[in-house]
């Protein structure tokens, strides 16, 4: 019964709203959405400016990942996206949004799609920073 | 015809180039070669994985067909 | 540090977007919301119309849960809005945003917001079913 | 002057009137009375919590000033 609404990795800006509005649906009773937002700082360092490198499997990846956890999850319906690109600070790099009957199925199947978009889906981050290092996360 | 290896962010960093082209080899031998011909690969491949015509890879004994495409890539940093 | 960016009951269309907008800021890595929408059913009941009443205390309580929200958990700014009088199907009744430095904090925030808010907040929902009956949830 | 009951939602429902108006008395017999003019109300009150002057009111057997206002809050339902 559950459904993926959409799953998007895109360089456009990514809406909230508008992927929640994908979600909608009169017999859902809770929406939960996630914006993970681009920061100006990272472990006390001032962030410039942030980019995302995505790899060409990463949109196929994507759509297995919402589709496994509507499948797991009590849920309505999910939608995800994930920007890659240049990201000005405060934008929007991730959005997960789940609609479900029960708040309960909405926050945990919210939370794992966020926690399986970070494991599984090969994205990258990279920030410069204002000392004038910069660095790709998570590799040494 | 050979194999091209392909370096994703921190990993084409470290190489300093986008891909680079080697012969018909088992995987290991390839990566091997790689981070001899561009040294700050040696600390980056240990935490990397790899798709083997987009297929992940987890055996490195694997002979890597020429025509093959491998890719380098660094552990994930979405979200 | 933490903030109560709003604290609103009110019989106005609650908007995610406009109280997602007030808990926003540079330093917030994710913004995590929750909508509590008006369903067309409960129980496998349809449910043609349904409001709330507030009790004139449920604004006052409203601010002092928010706040103890924001003092308890690590989050940059929350903000909660619970609708009462009549509501369409498919509109708000409840919403509940947090920002924060980190996911893990900004989901546990909102869940406990959200939780806190249905246990402590005087606030009541009346159903009118399709079948001709009403209900008073939770009162017997 | 007396002690105004006033009754919310599933309570007010069950009264059948917003408010009545009581002597002075303690919460539980003022309470009993309610129950007694509205008999509905003695399904209902068991669940219900109670401000005294809008302040959470535990303690029945306290004596309710006359001026003084009893809401009786049947089980919240927000959310």
């Amino acid at each position: 019964m559950s459904n993926v609404s959409g799953a998007f990795v895109t360089t456009d800006l990514i809406s909230v709203s508008e992927l929640s509005a994908l979600v909608r649906s009169d017999t859902a009773g809770a929406i939960v959405t996630f914006s993970g937002d681009v920061r100006d700082n990272d472990h006390g360092r001032e962030v410039l400016s942030l980019s995302y490198e995505a790899h060409p499997s990463a949109q196929a990846l994507l759509e297995k990942v919402a589709g496994e956890i509507a499948a797991k999850f009590e849920v309505v319906n999910v939608a995800v996206a994930h920007r890659h690109g240049d990201i000005a600070i405060g934008e929007a790099a991730l959005v997960a949004v789940v609609s479900a009957k029960h708040r309960k199925a909405a926050f945990d199947a919210c939370v794992a799609l966020v926690d399986e978009v970070k494991a599984q889906i090969p994205i990258w981050k990279h920030q410069v920073f204002a000392d004038g290092t910069d660095e790709w996360v998570n590799c040494a | 015809m050979a194999v091209i290896v392909r370096f994703f962010a921190g990993a084409r960093a470290a190489a300093g180039v986008n891909e680079i082209s080697l012969e018909s080899s088992s995987a290991m031998h390839i990566l091997d070669q790689a981070a001899a011909i561009h040294p700050k690969l040696g600390q980056v491949l240990p935490q990397c994985s790899y798709l083997l015509d987009e297929v992940s890879l987890r055996d490195l004994s694997i002979i890597v067909a020429d025509g093959s495409t491998l890719d380098v890539l660094p552990p994930f940093a979405g979200g």
